[in-house]
This record gives structure tokens, sequence and C-alpha cells, in this order.
């Protein structure tokens, strides 16, 4: 977590307006999400890993590392989709026999599953793309602007920073316990990780009965407004996201009816 | 049909040991749902979101203290979210948050920092996702916090003693988003045969393996910390209006 | 521009637990003058700062701004503390937002400024603290003395007359420190009045225009630095250690190595050059002993 | 009972985000002594006092106790922090048990003791560091000095061998802060290993029988305190100020108050007592007008 965010705020297009590389990932998360096609969503996933690697500029290394967090859920996913079973013989189902079931996957399932793979990580890439490039002060700022309602606003600024000093807090007092010899078995490790979240806990509400303080002697009366950074719409840029995600589009329409071999 | 499911259960539970080690709480990857269905969960759950939303703006126009209690509150469930839970098997699981959120902070509180929670976890931890932040969210910050609030409540009004509230409250919270989540994925990828049922089952079998030692062990967790507050914090417990008793665990 | 610009008048306070945190307080502070306020943890120093802020009410007695009692209706309070502003011990809890820009735009927003005008105070805030290099980066991954700075800037950006600093060298390195007390320098020379609190009797000594000495809510002694810091009883009794410029030049003197009616320095520098000086061009070892020798010889 | 308890060797350590907090680190620390470690935020102290419980693990070099190279199996894990505890400079963060009794008898429990014997070691510790009356109360409404006796009631109750105090009179009123030392005194003198670190000058030069001065996460300077705090030409480079008895003795014997041989003082007391007595009786003032004068009337 703290690679995402740290690269969020020291990357190539820090500086570019939020709008627009919203809706870059946005647009070409739609393309592909709406997509019939297995080639047009791999073009897409090979464009956004490429624009993220060679453009945002994160390592390669850290990119893979990154696509595979969500292969736990991707993997029991889609041999969900894809495997079936039959208690009598079933000959659309390649597959095997297990204690007297027809274990295996149908074809139309196989492809089922690997254009959800495929959606799947082509998506993905659009939303690393974002979390990648853009700190998340100003995606927030793009939503305000998006009318998202002022208390959701407001709520998200609060959390967001306050994440990591409970984050802090929870790894100072982790390090204390671990240090008198907590967590050395199973049953203490349930009584030591609750005291560490009652602890927790107790501090987030002092810290927030604190900061509730220090706003009001900066006359604080129920609204939060703050700057938003400036940063400039560049017509050049919009064109270059226009151009990519039209070709992106072109590819998944015109190889929309290559998947039914 | 019933030899159909332990079949079914002992595949699936093969898989899921199988299946490599990180499990967060389950919340549907980036891009997982067709469009259709990403739309029509965002669209379900926005009458929550508002109703929540609502709820908040009138507390904080009375109180804006309330503001920065919710901000803390919602630092708080997702730290609590990235905590790591006990395991006797050595993997490495999280919990929701759901239950000792739900107790504490209120549902229609939890609606709105759910979905924030959410928000943040798939744009920081790249886990769940934006195209799926509807369907997360319904899951997550509506029925399990529904399920867990009336099963506490209900059961302290049954007399039940509050450990066993506060247990049922949390465990079967946690299982609830995820049959939930079963039937938002099956919804979208009904079996060729059996349907959205047999769909059903197949995910709430590779679910129930991983799932339910992590809905215990949370359900576990949640009485621990209640236990610990209910004898500590009486003072926030009763500002957040919450039934001080002693648990015994 | 003198005169007193807060009085504190016998001003009771108890905290909803029972604990009595002011006990009779009164003081005065001078417009533009530097207040130290020392006293023990629990002294009420912190509480005392709540008052002046107008974040706490006394339950008796009078806090008064600019000459006129406190009235604790809204739009008095916002007045108040739009001139009173208050840099917490704790920056964590002060700061609330990711974005330095943002945290420092909020006193200004709420002070009901248009947008180009917050964006000057920002500027202008960001600049006088030094920090216009670090703006674009996430709080949480600043430094203490980074988020101090910060926090410091969020209470400038709303140009208040008083400053209030509770502790601001707490849990900092001497260098930091240093030159967080050179940034209290430029705010007073610019004309705010700035109050800190300290535990450090040697940073009082140098800094103060004026000391106050806190005991249990009430006000022990109060006076220049050179009056509180030569009061060897009272300092004993409230358990303050003397600064070293004031232990050391107290010896020199009582032992005759100053001439009685020498003045007591206010800063190191000027110790070392008194000893350097005043005492030595006359009274050197090398010399008394040649002196000695020529007394010897004549003799 | 001599000889070095703690080594590091070489050790090199980053933080996942990639700061690199060790940089090639070595240092001994010797079996019953005092160690003060110096530096600025961010030198590596609290990083390295880490190493030396096994909390974390050097990516190179390594960390020795009592002659052995630590290993990081859970068995001796346990065995190395039974053996090394930390006392942390938050004690918000250090007490996590609601109850004082509860949170002193965490470590001891831990060692897998009998209630028996686990009663014996929490009272022993609570005796030790002056608390009894307060065992019953709840954590969270005590001073801040209470808290930080509470945390270190709660290592010594695990009875380590070397005692790490991080940053431990920090935030403290002077009161309490001496108090504070004299405790790590009476630890110190009863055997233990006294480690701390500091950004207190005058402290570590009173206190330490060795000082470490850490920079950038190496060892800029290691030595007696009277080592270190004469290098002024090290101490200007990494930003130290000079102990106040340093900086007096100094320029009182380069100014020729003092012998050039004159040995330099350890405490405040003793440096006062240095000008009372060794200037004094022979060279005071009024001594020497007396002189003068008779010299006068003999020319």
């Amino acid at each position: 977590m703290i690679h995402i965010d740290q690269y969020a705020y020291a990357n190539r297009l820090r500086a570019v307006h939020p709008g627009e590389k919203l809706a870059f990932a946005a647009i070409t998360a739609g393309i592909c999400l709406a997509s019939p096609s297995l080639i047009g969503q791999l073009a897409i996933l090979m464009t956004m890993a490429a624009a993220t690697v060679a453009i945002v500029g994160i390592p390669w290394r850290f990119y893979l590392k990154l696509m595979l967090v969500p292969a736990a859920f991707l993997l029991a996913g889609i041999v969900t989709v894809a495997v079936s079973f039959s208690s009598q013989p079933d000959p659309g189902l390649h597959g095997i026999d297990l204690w007297g079931f027809a274990v295996g996957i149908r074809d139309r399932d196989f492809v089922v599953a690997s254009s959800l793979v495929a959606r799947s990580l082509g998506t993905v890439s659009c939303l690393y793309f974002l979390s990648l490039s853009t700190p998340m002060v100003e995606i927030i700022g793009v939503l305000k602007r998006c009318r998202v309602p002022a208390v959701l606003v407001e709520l998200m600024t609060i959390i967001y920073r306050f994440i990591f000093v409970l984050m802090e807090t929870t790894r100072q007092i982790h390090t204390a316990q671990v240090s008198r010899l907590g967590y050395h078995s199973l049953s203490a490790s349930y009584r030591d990780l609750g005291q560490l979240t009652s602890c927790l806990f107790h501090r987030s509400m002092l810290k927030s009965q604190m900061l509730f303080v220090t706003l009001s002697s900066r006359c604080y009366s129920g609204e939060i407004r703050v700057l938003e950074p400036r940063r400039r719409l560049s017509l050049r840029r919009g064109l270059l996201i226009g151009g990519i995600d039209a070709v992106l589009l072109a590819v998944a329409l015109a190889t929309r009816g290559w998947q039914r071999w | 049909m019933s030899r159909k499911l332990l079949g079914a259960l002992g595949w699936f539970g093969l898989v899921a040991l199988l299946s490599p080690g990180q499990a967060y709480a389950m919340h549907i990857m980036e891009g997982f749902l067709p469009a259709p269905h990403a739309i029509l969960w965002a669209i379900v759950t926005l009458p929550f979101l508002v109703a929540g939303l609502r709820s908040i703006q009138n507390t904080v126009k009375e109180a804006p203290h309330l503001k920065m209690l919710l901000g803390l509150a919602g630092a708080f469930v997702f730290v609590l979210s990235a905590l790591k839970l006990p395991s006797v098997t050595g993997s490495c699981s999280h919990p929701t948050g759901v239950g000792l959120g739900t107790i504490l902070f209120r549902p229609a509180a939890m609606s709105v920092l759910g979905i924030i929670v959410l928000f943040f976890q798939a744009v920081l931890l790249a886990h769940g996702g934006l195209t799926t932040l509807g369907a997360n969210t319904f899951s997550m910050a509506v029925v399990g916090p529904f399920v867990s609030y009336g099963l506490y409540k209900g059961s302290c009004r049954l007399g039940a003693p509050l450990a066993v509230a506060v247990f049922l409250a949390a465990a079967l919270g946690d299982l609830a988003t995820y049959v939930t989540t079963s039937a938002q994925l099956a919804l979208a990828f009904p079996a060729q045969t059996g349907g959205f049922w047999e769909s059903f089952v197949k995910f709430n079998a590779i679910f129930a393996v991983t799932q339910v030692p992590l809905a215990i062990g949370e359900g576990l967790l949640t009485v621990v910390v209640f236990n610990l507050l209910s004898v500590y914090s009486r003072g926030e417990l009763r500002d957040l209006s919450i039934p001080v008793r002693e648990v015994r665990a | 521009m003198v005169g007193p610009i807060l009085e504190v008048v016998d001003v009771h306070f108890a905290y909803p637990d029972g604990t009595q945190a002011l006990a009779g307080m009164s003081l005065t502070i001078e417009r533009g003058s530097k207040v130290v306020f020392l006293g023990p943890n629990g002294a009420g120093k912190t509480t005392l700062f709540l008052q002046l802020n107008g974040i706490l009410r006394p339950s008796q007695g009078v806090v008064r701004f600019d000459g006129n009692d406190l009235r604790y209706d809204r739009r008095s309070l916002m007045e108040l503390r739009k001139n009173v502003g208050i840099v917490f011990q704790d920056p964590d809890s002060q700061i609330f937002s990711a974005s330095v820009l943002q945290d420092i735009s909020f006193g200004p927003f709420n002070l009901g400024m248009s947008e180009e005008e917050v964006r000057g105070r920002v500027q202008g805030a960001l600049a006088a603290v030094g920090i216009e290099s670090i703006a674009d980066r996430p709080t949480h991954f600043l430094s203490l003395g980074q988020k101090k700075r910060v926090a410091i800037a969020g209470v400038l950006a709303m140009e208040p007359q008083v400053i209030i600093f509770d502790e601001p060298t707490s849990s900092l390195d001497p260098k930091t420190a240093k030159q967080l007390l050179i940034l209290l320098d430029d705010i007073s020379r610019d004309g705010k009045t700035v109050v800190i609190s300290t535990h450090d009797v040697d940073i009082a000594y140098s800094w103060a225009d004026r000391v106050y000495v806190l005991e249990s809510g009430r006000v022990a002694d109060a006076g220049t630095p050179q009056e509180i810091f030569l009061d060897e009883a009272m300092l004993e009794r409230v358990d303050l250690t003397q600064p070293w410029i004031v232990d050391v030049w107290r010896e020199l003197r009582d032992n005759g190595y100053l001439p009685p009616n020498a003045l007591l320095p206010r800063t190191k520098s000027a110790l070392l050059a008194l000893i350097r000086s005043r005492l030595c061009h006359s009274f050197r070892i090398t010399d008394l002993v040649s002196e000695r020798a020529a007394i010897n010889e004549r003799g």
C-alpha cells in the first residue's frame, strides 16, 4: 500500500491534470468492460501496462507484482466459472472422473473464463494506471468537481489522512507487544490483537476529539473548504487520450467475432 | 442434489487450499463483473448510500464534531480491515471490520464509511475494484451491516449474553457478506446446465472453505475487543450509545 | 500598539471528569511581547491556551481580548479565533489533510476569503515558515519538524495577532529546535504576540520577554526572565531548575569574579563573552602570576 | 561480568518504503555500562534499537547478544527479547492494556510464568519504579510521567539484562525528568546494562559511561563523554551543541582561570564547586583588590 501511494506522489505524470488521467483510465476501463472482444481486452491490457511502465515510470518488476495481487481471487473465480461437474457422463465436459462425478470444462465456459481473465486484467490495468499516477488527494478533488456530496468528500479527506496516522499507531503498538513477547501462541494472538484493536479504537476516538478542538481553533464551523492544486488541462493530451481510446475501441469492434471459434 | 453438493464442496475445497495464500476479505476484483451487472449493483446500492449520507448530514449539522468522529471511525475501519487475523493454517487473512464497525457506528454510517473504505482499498491496496464498487458496497456495506445489526439487536432483545450477540453479529455479518458476493457472482455467471443455483452453490462452496474460518476468527476477535471496550472505554461507548454490560468471552 | 492584548482574570475551570485545571488564574499578555509559560505537566498550560482561544469557557472569571470580555456566541468566537491562533503540540492531531496546501488553506477559507485571497495567504505562510519546497508532498511523508512547520503555516495563514505554541520544541532534535526558535523570533519581529509553553528553562530564560510560572492551575510567579530565575526559593518550590546561565553567572559573581553589580547575560554566547572579557582582561591567572612575581621581585 | 553484551557488526537495513535507516553500523555495548545514543531525528537510533531486540532483521551484517549471532526463529527471539527490553518513547503506544496491573503482567505471563510468580514480578516492578499507589488505576487516566513509569515497570518485570530507553525524558517536565534519570541510575546500579537515546547533550554528558553519536545510519563517533564532547569539529559536523559544562569549563580554562591540566567536571554541581574552590580561593576580586591596594601602597 505504501508503494502505490508513494508512486502516486512521485511519478512522471504527477503534474498532469488529474481529470485527464481519470478520464483516460475510466474511458478505457469502460471500453474494456463493454468490449465483446478478447483481442480488444488484451490490447487494452498491453496499452495500459506499457503506458504505466513507460510513461508513468513505474518499475516493471513492481508492476508485475502488483498484477499478482488479485491473482487469488481471479484464480478462484475463473475456476469456479469454468469447471463444471455432472453426476452423469457428459460428452460436453472435457475432464476427468472424480468419485463418480464427471468434472471438467465445457467449451462455452472455457471461452467465458478466458474472456473473463482478459477483461479483468484489462480493467485492472486501467485502475493501476490511475492509482499509480494520481495522488489520492487529487482524485478526491476530481470527485468534488463531479458534484459528489460535500460530506462524502470531507470524510474521504479526513479518512485518507488518518489512515496513515492510525497505521503508524498500530505499528507502534504491535512493535511494543512483540518486544514483550506478544503473539506467541494462537490464543495469545487473539488476546493481543483484541487488545491492539481496542487500544486503537480508544486512540481513534481521542484523536477525533483532539482534531475537533484543533480545527475549531482554526474557525471550523461545520464545513471543510480547501484549495485544490492548479493543474492545466492540455488539449494535446486530450487529443492523445481520445486517439488512443478510439484505436482501442476500433480494435475491440473489429475483432468482436473472433473468439467464437 | 446433496451428493452433488458434497462433491462440489470436496472439489472446491481442494481448489481453495491450492489457491495462493493472501485471502483478503473477498471483494469482487476490478473488471470481474460484466458492465450491466456492475451498473445494476451501483444503482441498487445508491439509495442506501443516499439514505446513509442524509442521516450523516443531519447529525453533522446538529453536532459538527461528528464529522471528525466519523472520519476517524472510517480510518479505524480501514486499518482494522488491514490487520492480519491470527490463523491456525498460517495463511494470511484479514477481518472485514463489518461487525465491529456496525455495532460501534450503526448501519447507516457504515454504508457511507464502507464505500469510502472500499474505494481506498481499491485504489491504495489494489484490492477490490472501482467498476465493482457498487456490488462490493452492496454486500459489505449494506447487507453485512444490516445482518450484523439485526442479529445484534435481535439477540440482545432475546436476552442472549452480549458475547453471543457480538459473536453472531460479527461472524454472521461476515458470512452474509460472502453469501451476497456469491449470489452476485452467480447472477453474473450462471452455470450452463444448473443456472443460477448451481453457480451459487459453486461460489458459496469455494468461499465457504476460505471464509468460514475467517468469519469465526473475526467473530472471536470482535468478542475480545468488545469485552475490553465495555470494561475500559465505557465513556466512548456511551457517547456512541451502546449498551454497556460486561461480556464474557 | 502597546497595552494588554489578552487578559485572564481569576479564571476557574474544571473538566467534566472533575479535574480542577484552572483555579483562579490571572495574567496579562502585552501586545507584541514574547511570553513563556513554564510549569510541570498538569499545571494548566494547555487548558489556559484553550481558554485564550475560546475553545473552553471559564466556569468563573473572565478572559479579555483587546480589552473586551470574551463572548461565546459563534460570531464573537470566530472573531477571537481569527486573532488568536494555537499551534498544538502534536501536529498529527492538527493536520487534517494529506495535502499541505489544503491543510494551510483551511483557516483562511473559514474566514470567508475568496479562493484568490486564500491562495495568496497560503503562499505567504509557506514562504514564512520556509516549506515551499515540500508543498507538494503528502503530509504523511513529512518529518516531525516539517509537520510542525505545516501546522504553524496553517495558523499563520489566518494572520492572527497572537500565536500560541504548545511545546513547540518537544521531541525535536537540537538543530530542528533551534531553527524553530528562530522562526518564532521572525514571527515576533513581524509584530505578532508570541506565547509558548516549554519545559526547557534555558530556552525560557534566553527567549522570553516575560515568564509566567504556573502551578496547579494558578500563576505561581510572573516577571522578566531575570526576575523569575533569580528567585531561587520560588524555583525550588515549583521544582524548576535554574538556567545554566544564571547558575554559572551567580557562582562567578558570588565568588568575586564579577563585580556585584554585573549584569546577568541573556544568552550562552553573551555569558561566554563575559567570561572572556570582563573577568579576564584584568584578572587572568597568567597576569596574576606575573603580577605576583613583580610583587615578589620588588618585595 | 565484563565484556560485550551486545555487538552490532556492519549492519545495513532499509525500510520497505526505501529509506536506508542503517548503513553499515557497528558498535559494542559493554555489560553493565550506561550508554547514550545521540543524533538527529532520522539518524537511525530507533531502528537500531529494534534491531537489538530482534524486531527488525539486518539486510546485511550481524547482531550479537552475549557473543552469539542472533537467530530469528521463534525460540531464539523469545530468549533475546526476554533479555533485551525496550521502553519506547511514547508510552501511549507501549501501554496497550487498560489497567496498570494488567499491562505490567503482560511480559511475565508471556514468559510462561505461573500466576504466583507473575504477581511477584509485578509487585517488584511496581516497587522499583515507585508506583505501587496507582497499581489499580486504568492506564488512560495517568499523567505522562506515570505512564512512562508504567511502561518501564512493564519491561523491568521481565527482568532483562539490557534495558533500552528511547528518549526517556522527552516531553517531561524537569522534575519528572530528573526523577526518571535517578530511576535509570537505580536500574544501572542493579547490574543491568542501560542504553538510552536522547537529544539532550547535557544529560548525555553527565549520565553516560559511553556515548555513541549516530548520523545517517552510521556511527559518526564513539567514546567517553569527555572524548566526544571535546571534539568540537565533529560536534559541529553533526549539528550537536556542546554541553554547558564543557563550554563553561573550556572558556574558563582557555582564559587562564583554570590550570591547563584541570579535569573536566562531570556534573553541574561539580563545575560550580570547581568555580568556588579552585579558582576562587586564590584569585577572587576582593583579594585582588586588596592585593593591588597593597602594591599601590608600597609603590
